[in-house]
């Protein structure tokens, strides 16, 4: 009631806040595109951009509500649904892995066979073990003679100066452009290629609390999001900037690192004739299946609970 | 002007010895047998810090400085509180003894979202972790010297009326300066870089993010630009507590 | 202000080896007024006394009576053997020091000044207790114990460091001021003529913890020249008979 | 026996304080007011112990304490040593005190990849990191401690032509004790930290790895056990160094 | 073995507000096996004397000889006015410390448990100093600078702390002790008959830094008897005039 009587301009605004999965990069263009042209206080939002201390963070502090949104893994989502961890993915940002096993071209590896023997650096997290595992296995190669070390958080000085010979958990648009600007000459395998099934690499999440308490709020957020979405896609420069500019005074962004960045994104982020972060069934399912199979998740779950399409296709 | 040249003086020794690691740094980095997004040439790092000095300076020394303050004097207060109460009351220091030891072994990180949740994403998260992690030394240094009171002495002003405050007062606390003063040291350390990895958990500013960012980006020269930045603003404090210091225990001397 | 002891036995717990009673059915009386000396073999127990009759420690047995009631801490004026003063503070701060937690007593720092010229300590008013030869410093000591300003001194050896010329007066002074303040003294010596001089009675404690009492029946006042006297050489001879035939 | 009944009348407060923090704890989270997969119910946490006790015990703590007791031997060696360099030479105090102290203003993230490179994923980077964090405490601790000799005594000792070697052997040592074990006891904690911090820089077993794991799993519980066994760990050294303390300064008691 | 000052002058610099001299101008001359007390008012720097002549203190003027030499620290057996016993090691550990840097001093703990005997200090032979009396410190500290085994003994008010009886032992023993090992003795005291009793000759240091010279006619060996000869007592009256129309 109070809106109708108020005109737009003084309209009093919604505090919505977003936990980025990580410190501000080429995947959080559209957020600082929309916040910067006024998409959201359109929808009558004011957005409230935190970052995480780990990258567990935004999904714990979405279950407890002390954030409305964040931006997550979809299997990291998956594990946390296991633990009973209250968090359901809204929609999802990036729509294909981002993930592949990467090392220097000097290795000599050129399928996953050829890990036998080899080291392979990854960031603690179960997930890559089973990534690496399946990529393994459907290659036709032995597991037990493949060593994984857990890097913790040096993943690119661990493979810089060999201490691995590959690593998993790395981004193909984040670590692999930074290794390749230093000057390492670097090849991938995609996990698609071996038995790994595709998956939502960022998913956007939220409390089932805050889900069942501020469902318009999201779904507003999500709209001004699409739109600042298709100005990226339309001008990924201009965007960029917006980016680059928002950090500038205090961080400057390598903005080389980061175009690159988010001309591998792009592609990944959008497909034709679904709508911006609509989630399928079936790969939720097959996810679920396969880390299941994996042995990531200890108990099945019903990926139904863990996602809910806040657009219509 | 006298100050400043006694100050030379005292750490031209250091100031000599860092200078020869700085060019070795330089070479070694030069000639690539440290690679330089591990270790930056020194003058990159230079150059890094003179080319964003404003915002280094006034956005995230500022901040930092401020989440320091805070947490310090908590720290310090609170420190002290703790120690004294333990020192008048047996039951506290079976009590708060092992709590606090408890709490100086969980790590920050598996605790980051209960900071968040009590503390939100406001300046006091990360002045929690400053206290955190700086309290500790206060504690048991002060305790430690309040305990170690000569009995002689104690007597003698008991024997005048004196109660144990009088006593805690006159005689407790000038003994136990020595040792507070050496856990004040290693706290101000711990309450510099308290603040800074309290900036891990969620903020926008301060030299502690600002290095965790550059380091996600492989900017090493950043990284060591907020280091450096931090170092000095670190040694400085720890050079005025030890001047306090040497004020306070001045009857030392004779 | 009379001081009673009632079969008074301490012994220190931790003592090592042994465990013997450092006092043993130890019972004394000293009166108003009244000046007594306790001289004793090194070791004997004469400063455990005194730090019984403070409270600082507390007997095994038997009771201590000041003015009827049994003593409690603060309740006399006490200078250690030690001097004890506290590095930190300059000398008028720590002759001062009673005067910060005993709300009744109000020395000003003038008056404190004062009895630092009296003891000769004048121009070490703001000197720091290690620049004080060991003279000085039980000095200043003792002035500690006086303007705690109790009826009841309790003084353990206050003149041991001091030169002949110094103790004399300072002997003298603490008569004076016995007299005009009329203080109860209880006095640790080793110094046989100094008891002589200044005591209304002596007593000497024996090893094997047996307490004998001597009356010294000089006349008050008693000026320095009675140390030439012929009494006091024939007292202080007597005694010093006393104690050797009395140990061995 | 005797000696089992007296820690238990020493600690029984504590406990108590924890039991009732023990049962307050799983109240809250029962009630859902604490959210369990932040901080879980201490039931659960002693379930998943039990459960899991084997490799929590004869993997994980035994690669974490064999880390703590290179590192923590290292440290209180090479701090100990480096106190009494500084104590003998002016010069080697101007440049080595700045120079500790600049290696405490760095944050161990950001020397993480120097750790790495030097000392790889053996358990040589974990030690590294253990000393890093230990050996500052123990270098205060026993350098203030050797300045803090009484002047009196040191002349006696010298007037008897003892040389500068001797005072420090029979004086400065017994007289920095105090001082040094109050170092002792914070390094002690911090060493157990350490070891964690390392192994999360990248490791296959250790406490602070199967913490990190947990964590990286969202299992709250895994994380709470670790930490569990790490604190009572602690505590254990903690109350042994304080006990050599008390049979080091047996004299104090006299 | 003899002790030559030439001219020697100290001033203490963080004096706080004077800088005066403590000594200045002092020349005396100790020799070989003689036994020399030095007394005066309590402040005029007799401890400080000792300090320079144990090379803790440098004199800011003059020089200190030793058999000829300069002196350097560790060439004397010096006895400090406070007794500064190290609380961590027990009596017979205190006592025996100096062997334990001088390679020369072969002093086994069973001669050392003679000495302490000899002092009757043998049942606390592994006590700790705070669990010791005034006097007993004293004898330990005593005894810790005698088993340097120097020749030149330097004793700041050795006996200070003793009651009468002890003394009197103490003296003797020390007396016999001299003659025996063929010690030179400098000796503070506050006890004019002691300085008589125990000396060739006895230094008065007068505040105005003038130093007189007494010479001790009396007869060795001495016995204690002589404490009550005529020749000591009026040694003793003219000494003590000496310091009183000295100073006034
Ligand atoms: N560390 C010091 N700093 C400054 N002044 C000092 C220091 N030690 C002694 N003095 C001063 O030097 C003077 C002589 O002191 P010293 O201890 O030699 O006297 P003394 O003759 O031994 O006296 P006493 O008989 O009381 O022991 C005194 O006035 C004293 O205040
Ligand atoms: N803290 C203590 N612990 C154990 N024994 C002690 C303690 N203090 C004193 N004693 C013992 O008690 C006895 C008496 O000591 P006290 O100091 O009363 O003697 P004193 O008569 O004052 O001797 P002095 O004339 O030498 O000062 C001594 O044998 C001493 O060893
Ligand atoms: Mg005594
Ligand atoms: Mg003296």
């Amino acid at each position: 009631t109070e809106n109708t009587t108020k005109n737009n301009a003084d309209k009093k605004l919604e505090d919505i806040s977003i936990m980025l999965d990580w410190y501000p990069n080429a995947v959080h263009s559209a957020i600082y595109v929309a916040k910067e042209r006024g998409y959201f206080t359109d929808e009558g939002l004011n957005v409230h951009i935190e970052m995480p201390a780990d990258t567990n963070d935004p999904l714990k502090l979405a279950a407890t509500g002390k954030v409305d949104l964040a931006i997550s893994y979809q299997t990291q989502l998956l594990v946390s649904r296991a633990e009973g961890i209250p968090v359901v993915s809204i929609a999802a940002l990036v729509r294909h892995s981002l993930d592949a096993i990467m090392f220097k071209k000097e290795s000599g590896i050129d399928s996953p066979k050829d890990l036998e023997g080899k080291n392979i650096g990854y960031p603690s997290a179960s997930v890559n073990e089973a990534v690496v595992s399946t990529m393994v296995k459907n290659d036709g190669g032995d597991m037990s003679k493949v060593k994984l070390t857990d890097v913790g958080w040096d993943l690119m000085s661990s493979l810089a100066t060999d201490h691995v010979d590959a690593l998993t958990g790395a981004y193909i648009n984040h670590e692999l452009v930074l290794l390749q600007k230093d000057g390492f000459d670097m090849d991938t395998l995609k996990l698609t290629d071996f038995g790994v099934p595709d998956n939502y690499e960022l998913v956007v999440i939220t409390g089932e609390k805050t889900l069942a308490e501020k469902k318009t709020s999201l779904e507003k957020f999500w709209r001004a999001l699409t739109k600042a979405q298709e100005d990226v896609n339309k001008d990924p420069k201009a965007s960029l900037k917006i980016l680059l500019d928002h950090e500038i005074d205090s961080f400057p962004l390598d903005k080389d690192v980061e175009t690159e960045s988010l001309q591998v994104l792009l592609p990944l982020m959008k497909e034709s004739n679904i709508p911006f972060g609509y989630q399928e069934e079936d790969v939720w399912n097959e996810v679920a299946t396969w880390l299941y199979e994996s042995k990531v998740l200890k108990e099945k779950i019903n990926p139904k609970d863990a996602f809910i399409n806040i657009i219509s296709k | 002007m006298k100050q400043i040249k006694r100050w030379v003086r005292t750490y031209s020794l250091f100031i000599l010895f860092a200078s020869i690691l700085f060019f070795l740094i330089e070479w070694l980095v030069k000639k690539e047998m440290i690679p330089a997004f591990i270790i930056p040439a020194p003058t990159s790092v230079i150059a890094m810090i003179i080319e964003n000095w404003k915002p280094l300076i006034f956005e995230h020394l500022s901040a930092t400085m401020l989440e320091f303050s805070i947490g310090f004097l908590i720290s310090v207060i609170g420190g002290i509180l703790l120690a004294v109460w333990m020192f008048f009351s047996k039951t506290m220091e079976k009590i708060v003894y092992p709590a606090v030891l408890v709490s100086q072994m969980m790590p920050i990180i598996a605790l980051s979202p209960i900071f968040v949740l009590w503390f939100g994403y406001t300046i006091w998260s990360k002045v929690a972790v400053t206290v955190f992690i700086s309290f500790f030394p206060i504690v048991v240094g002060a305790y430690d010297g309040l305990k170690s009171g000569d009995k002689d002495y104690i007597e003698l002003l008991r024997s005048m009326g004196a109660t144990r405050w009088h006593t805690f007062i006159k005689l407790n606390i000038p003994m136990a300066l020595p040792s507070f003063f050496s856990g004040l040291k290693l706290a101000t350390v711990y309450a510099l870089v308290g603040a800074t990895i309290g900036e891990w958990l969620g903020a926008s500013e301060g030299l502690g993010y600002y290095s965790r960012r550059m380091s996600g980006n492989l900017n090493a020269e950043g990284v060591f630009a907020a280091i450096t930045i931090l170092t000095i603003v670190g040694i400085l404090l720890f050079a005025f507590i030890s001047a306090i210091e040497k004020k306070a225990l001045f009857w030392k001397k004779y | 202000m009379t001081l009673v002891l009632k079969n008074v036995s301490y012994s220190f717990s931790n003592k090592g080896n042994e465990n013997n009673k450092v006092i043993s059915h130890l019972t004394m009386q000293v009166n108003q007024g009244e000046f007594v000396s306790l001289i004793g073999k090194s070791g004997t127990g004469k400063s455990t006394i005194l730090k019984l009759i403070t409270g600082l420690l507390k007997q095994d047995e038997g009771e201590i009576l000041v003015n009827g009631k049994c003593v409690s801490l603060g309740d006399v004026g006490y200078m250690p053997q030690r001097d004890l003063l506290l590095p930190w503070r300059s000398i008028i701060d720590n002759i001062m020091i009673a005067s910060e937690f005993q709300k009744e007593l109000k020395i000003t720092r003038e008056e404190a000044r004062k009895w630092l010229t009296r003891v000769g300590l004048k121009e070490y008013e703001n000197a720091f207790p290690n620049q004080l030869s060991g003279g000085m410093r039980q000095r200043a000591a003792f002035l500690r114990a006086l303007l705690t300003d109790k009826d009841l001194l309790l003084l353990d050896e206050p003149f041991g460091a001091l030169d002949a010329l110094t103790k004399k007066e300072m002997q003298a002074w603490l008569l004076s001021l016995w007299q005009e303040l009329n203080k109860t003294i209880v006095f640790i010596t080793h110094d046989l003529e100094e008891a002589c001089f200044l005591s209304d009675r002596i007593l000497l404690l024996q090893p094997n913890k047996i307490i004998e009492e001597i009356k010294v029946d000089l006349p008050r006042p008693r000026m320095p020249k009675l140390f030439h006297s012929i009494e006091l050489v024939k007292m202080r001879c007597e005694l010093e008979n006393r104690i050797t035939n009395e140990t061995d």
